[in-house]
């Protein structure tokens, strides 16, 4: 299509030009012309950034370029010891770095063979489905302003608002949790955290009429949904989408149930999947799967014991034998994967974080061609990539 | 009997800076006022305070920006065409200004009085997207070029279904003087004969205006600004002056044309006017805060397969039961 | 029209003919208009921020401060290091000291660099005083970097004194109580036990109380047990060496009050054994710093830069005091 | 191996009677999170991609483990997994070390550690052994991966990522490029001794107005 000379830094490489952030030259007969869509644009999803190459409105061709938000976070893993790397678990995906410090947690766990008390378990069950709903909350909330439906987002960033709230009386934090260690939790819920969340499962559950009603059932949102951004089974299979865009594909592949994790095989819900693959499938997962999270939390603050929240004899330093770890779960956007080798030190030889974003993102470029600059937006938006966790 | 500026102005010079006196004022208060409007309504729709802090309501809080617009450097970008680029924020608010001063807000006052009004008036608005195009084209920016070729096709598309509509009422009316036509509407405004008509003419007064959910040229999501992406300062704040005047004047064209103008019981003819412009703005920023925006092939789609076709059908139909009525 | 909150699954929905859907479309327009204009009269939900302030939940996290006991008059830090290994962000510096006639070590410097911290809480867990909790500051604002080394000791500083002086009384009291009670049995458990849990932590600490205790109840002067009481510390510490047995008795004899050097001293000693470990390993000759173990080197640079930042925040402060004093005059 | 170990599940059986893949053993999901685990060379994992694919299997992640330190090879660590079932197969594939090892030798081990190494050397140097003796050596280290983009897609990036990392090269990869560090970086930033963290504190630092 192009020659090699267009591809982001090969101009650097052949040693042509100095600046390998210059525009690419357009091909030659003049057809097609390249956007560069981030890194810093409105609603990129942080600092993705999209080479485009356009005809006219259509995309002929499209390369994610990723690493803006490179933290090393794996690196870090390296040089810390086990204990040191929690702080940075919630730092990976931020809008739902509960589930992803409370994952971390758990891999060690299984690696120590350590017990968590009751209470803990159903504790850890309860914040990381508030965590789910208010990722999904928020991505409701940008999706449509991806769209250019400004209220929603408002709307549901207060509702999510409320989350936040019941998640900083306990935890302390609104955003970047620290709140698991190893073998529990560093807070007690109590009483008043647990009439806040059912109040606010009633609030949001009436919310949802008002959110169908204004986005859901309108004209204007289907057609910008429907049909747009399929990702179909085998494209999944391709790429490895999990997650509710998976879902969105009829796949009814979900960890909490594939490899039931903590307690979740002890609650019933179900696990909702579409079968358009497009983006109002994706919505309509999500949307669902914050009822079913809602279900989750009921049934979690109905069994919750009472007990500690931290095994007796806390852990200080500890060295785990010589081995290796897989333990996924399933966070907001997919299956996180946390792969950790042990040499038997006090520190980690390897963390492998597996981001579900990562793969989701990959997948852009297959389902972007043909489409339009709009489209890009909303299907992006629909994907609910967190940039963060793509680059770690 | 309707007056105009030059039967109280004898002089015709004087009459002319008169005019364009009042205006500018007019536009300048009222794009002051609709922003702050805007701000405020999209405010308490999304359930925040909006301005609060300058002046009563917070309604002094545009004109604090409009200092602060003023007083910001004006930075252009490199390589851009010059003339163009610079001209383009003058050429946007001229039309617009002009369009302004055809409209009686009274049984006996209009600034300017012309048995061809209807047509001047789109005739100004049409240039609009001249100026838009001339900011897109000159800001050397692909994005600014996407908005502006999206504001182009959607300027023309939706051109037609607006003189269409206004079409079919000036059919009923037997005038295009727009004095005529508010006269024509007896005691019942032309919404009842029309409303069809009145739906596909707000509809597309609503594109014509770029807004939401319309606002495929400026598209802050995908295009980041849209046509005036390169434009800062108080360039940027006389796009933003021709949007919300152009807003004003199909207003009030749709006033005039379906809502019985100036006419209403009790009140003062200019209130009944301006409240049914303000009200007819008001559901316009009701619209841009309630809806996602359109893609622009559906959009393009929407104007020649849904509204141009009703347009005619609508025109077709009122010619018909006109014929057979006389 | 649609106020049912179930949703319809995409494809469920029946094919309907083009004026229909096009009717059907403008009403679910209009729904969502009502929505809107039901909003537009309801109370915002907004908080305006800083005239109207946001109620702090009690789990509340910010910078760590130390904790006032009321019973001691004054914070507990015993200047265990534990907080300084374990912080993930390297952001606290702390240094001890022991006192003459004090039982228990004291912290001579605390210094948090708020800018690096990211309240991750794991200082406040493994604080064996419970002496650290969190502050509740939250708009700390600065245009410097440096202003957000705080110096934790600082509230202290003036009731260090009174506050050794009566730690002082409390322990010759309490030392010389215990030694009543258990004056024989004790002594020749005590010298076994010392030497059993030469390694553990907690255990180390306990093990210390009687050895400092007894000479400094006996006689408050005497140099001799001062001597001691390092040397009993030092083998706890597997790795320092002789280098910091040998210059630590020298540090504390030569000068028994706090002198530049008696800290630094002290620190290996009086740390874990994992602390003296990496302590030591930049030391060793043989790993290239930049190999070695980058992280101790990132805590040695992180915990240089704390310094500097709060020396010139302190020179600073300084010039603008003399400023001001220069204004005033 | 032998007969008596947990029924392995078919498509590694199948992997495994064609010579694809040594070592092929079923592992406790409860334990390490691995169903089944198996060790290929790296000129094999196309075909084996392939085969899996065909067997409902997605590409769930790819990384590497830098060993160099320790004076084993590298390695490539593959997981497969599927939608309909969890089932997450382990595929390891030796790598020779990318470039010489730079960085302090490996601290001798001492008390119970060594113990416990030595133990665990020993086992594996049987197990090998016995391997051999039923004719079923370990692969040799390979000089670079092969790739699998053109079986799973996710592969592309993922390479990009271990070469990005590890400067391990695949062969057959359509376009590896650095994916997450800087187009002109000069380093990978994962092996073991590329750690000079420090120094950016300090340059840092330096920029810092005093």
């Amino acid at each position: 299509m192009t020659s090699d000379l267009h591809k982001p830094g090969a101009a650097l490489a052949a040693g042509t030009s100095a600046d390998p952030w210059a525009t690419p030259p357009a091909d030659p007969d003049g057809e097609t012309y390249y956007l560069n869509m981030g890194p810093q644009h409105p609603s990129m999803h942080g600092v993705l950034r999209l080479l485009l190459e356009l005809r006219g409105e259509e995309i002929v061709k499209c390369e994610p370029i990723i690493g803006y938000a490179h933290r090393a976070h794996e690196k870090m893993a390296e040089n810390r010891n086990y204990m040191m790397f929690l702080p940075n678990t919630s730092r990976v995906d931020y809008l739902s770095g509960m589930i992803y410090n409370i994952a971390y947690c758990q891999a060690v766990e299984k690696m120590l063979a350590i017990e968590v008390p009751e209470r803990a378990e159903h504790i850890r069950v309860i914040v990381c489905e508030l965590n789910r709903v208010s990722s999904h909350l928020l991505w409701f909330g940008t999706f449509l302003l991806d769209l250019g439906g400004i209220t929603p987002f408002l709307y549901s960033f207060d509702d999510r608002e409320q989350i936040l709230s019941i998640l900083d009386r306990v935890t302390g934090s609104r955003l970047t949790y620290c709140y698991g260690r190893f073998g529990g939790v560093t807070e007690d819920v109590d009483k008043k955290f647990l009439d806040e969340t059912t109040a606010f499962l009633a609030r949001l559950r009436g919310r949802m009429a008002e959110y169908h009603a204004l986005v859901t059932d309108n004209v204007i949102f289907r057609s910008r949904c429907e049909g747009v951004g399929v990702i179909d089974r085998e494209t999944a299979i391709e790429y490895g989408v999990t997650g509710p865009t998976l879902r969105a594909a009829g796949v009814p592949y979900d960890v909490r149930r594939a490899e039931p994790y903590g307690i979740y095989d002890r609650f019933e819900f179900d696990i909702p999947t579409a079968s358009g693959a497009d983006n109002l499938a994706r919505y309509y997962v999500r949307v669902a799967e914050m009822e079913q999270s809602m279900r989750i939390i009921e049934q979690a603050i109905a069994k919750i014991p009472d007990g500690p929240i931290m095994p007796e004899k806390a852990l200080k330093r500890f060295k785990p034998d010589v081995g290796e770890h897989y333990f996924a779960v399933e966070s907001a956007r997919g299956q996180f994967g946390i792969y950790i080798v042990s040499d038997g030190s006090d520190v980690p030889f390897r963390i492998k974080l597996r981001t579900p974003s990562f793969s989701n993102l990959a997948c852009m470029p297959d389902v972007l061609r043909g489409t339009m600059v709009a489209d890009t937006i909303a299907i992006l938006g629909s994907i609910d990539i967190v940039l963060p966790e793509v680059d770690r | 009997m309707l007056k105009t500026l030059s039967d109280l102005v004898p002089n015709v010079f004087l009459a002319m800076l008169l005019a364009a006196a009042a205006i500018m004022a007019f536009a300048t208060v009222n794009a002051l006022f609709l922003v702050w409007l805007e701000r405020k309504v999209s405010a308490r729709m999304q359930r925040r305070y909006g301005p609060t802090v300058v002046g009563p309501f917070g309604m002094f809080q545009t004109l604090v920006d409009v200092v602060k617009l003023l007083s910001k450097q004006l930075i252009s970008p490199k390589d851009i065409d010059k003339p163009l680029y610079h001209l383009a924020p003058i050429v946007v608010f001229v039309p617009v200004v002009l369009g302004l001063s055809l409209f009686p807000i009274d049984k006996s006052f209009a600034l300017v009085d012309t048995n061809v009004g209807l047509v001047l008036v789109f005739a100004f608005a049409g240039m609009g997207f001249i100026a838009i195009f001339m900011a897109g084209w000159g800001s050397n920016n692909k994005y600014a070029l996407l908005g502006a070729m999206r504001a182009v096709a959607q300027n023309i598309a939706y051109e037609i279904p607006l003189i269409l509509a206004a079409l079919a009422v000036t059919m009923i009316a037997r005038s295009m003087r727009i004095a005529d036509i508010v006269e024509a509407q007896g005691s019942f405004p032309y919404i009842l004969v029309q409303p069809i008509g009145a739906l596909i003419y707000y509809i597309s007064a609503v594109a014509e205006t770029n807004r939401a959910p319309f606002d495929i040229p400026e598209a802050e999501s995908e295009l980041v600004a849209g046509f005036h992406t390169e434009y800062s300062g108080m360039r940027f704040a006389l796009f933003f002056l021709a949007e919300y005047t152009n807003m004003v004047i199909v207003s009030m064209v749709a006033t005039s044309l379906f809502l019985g103008g100036y006419k209403g019981p009790l009140l003062p003819g200019p209130v009944w006017f301006f409240g049914k412009v303000y009200f007819l703005i008001f559901v316009m920023l009701w619209l841009r805060w309630t809806f996602p925006r359109l893609r622009f092939d559906q959009l393009m789609t929407f104007a020649w397969k849904v509204l141009i076709p009703l347009a005619l059908a609508n025109l077709l139909v009122t010619a018909t039961v006109l014929k057979v009525m006389s | 029209m649609s106020a049912d909150t179930s949703l319809v699954a995409p494809g469920a929905e029946k094919k309907r003919g083009y004026l229909a859907l096009l009717v059907a479309g403008f009403f679910t327009l209009l729904s969502g208009m009502w929505v809107t204009l039901k909003n537009l009269f309801r109370k915002p939900v907004t908080l305006r921020y800083p005239r109207e302030r946001p109620e702090l939940s009690t789990a509340f996290r910010s910078a760590i401060d130390l904790v006032d006991f009321e019973e001691l008059g004054s914070h507990d830090c015993v200047a265990c290091m534990q907080c300084v290994n374990i912080c993930p962000s390297f952001c606290i510096q702390v240094e001890g000291q022991k006192y003459d006639g004090v039982k228990r070590k004291r912290a001579t410097k605390f210094l948090v660099d708020y800018a690096l911290c990211s309240v991750c809480g794991l200082c406040i867990d493994v604080c064996p005083t419970e002496t650290l909790k969190y502050s509740k500051i939250y708009d700390e604002v600065s245009f410097e970097r440096d202003a957000f080394v705080f110096d934790l000791l600082e509230p202290f500083v003036e009731r260090e004194e009174a506050f050794l002086e009566g730690q002082r009384i409390a322990d010759a009291k309490e030392a010389e109580e215990k030694k009543k009670k258990a004056e024989a049995a004790k002594k020749a458990k005590a010298a076994v036990a010392a030497k059993k849990k030469a390694d553990g932590g907690e255990e180390a600490e306990k093990a210390e109380k009687p050895k400092a205790e007894k000479p400094k109840a006996a006689k408050p002067k005497a140099e001799a047990p001062k001597a001691e009481a390092p040397k009993a510390e030092a083998p706890r510490a597997d790795e320092p060496k002789a280098e910091a047995e040998a210059e630590a008795p020298k540090a504390e004899a030569d000068a028994p009050k706090a002198e530049a050097d008696a800290p630094k001293a002290d620190e290996p000693k009086a740390g874990k054994v994992d602390k003296a470990a990496v302590e030591a390993k930049p030391a060793e000759p043989k790993p290239k710093a930049a190999f070695a173990k980058p992280d101790s080197d990132a805590k040695a640079a992180s915990l240089a830069r704390i310094e500097a930042a709060k020396k010139r925040a302190l020179e600073k402060k300084k010039q603008a005091e003399q400023q001001a004093e220069g204004e005033g005059e | 191996m032998s007969d008596d170990s947990p029924q392995r599940s078919e498509s590694l059986q199948r992997l495994y009677d064609d010579k694809l893949v040594v070592q092929a053993e079923v592992r406790d999901h409860a334990q390490g999170g691995f169903h089944e685990s198996c060790i290929a060379a790296a000129a094999a994992l196309p075909e084996i991609a392939a085969k899996l694919r065909e067997d409902g299997f997605y590409l769930e992640m790819l990384t590497c483990l830098d060993r160099r330190q320790t004076g084993e090879e590298m390695a490539l660590i593959y997981t497969f997994n599927r939608f309909d079932r969890a089932h997450r197969l382990r595929v390891e594939s030796p790598i020779a070390a990318v470039a010489e090892w730079r960085g302090p030798a490996p601290a001798p081990l001492k008390g119970a550690a060594a113990k416990k190494k030595a133990e665990a050397d020993k086992a594996k140097a049987e197990a090998a052994a016995a391997r051999a003796a039923a004719g079923e050596p370990d692969p040799d280290p390979a000089a670079e991966g092969a790739s699998i983009a053109s079986v799973f897609r996710s592969a592309d990036w993922y390479e990009r990522e271990v070469y990005d990392m590890y400067g391990v090269t695949f062969a057959g990869h359509p376009d590896l490029k650095r994916i997450l560090l800087p187009e002109d970086a000069d380093f990978h930033a994962l092996l073991k001794d590329f750690g000079r963290i420090d120094e950016a504190e300090t340059t840092l630092d330096d920029q810092r107005p005093s």
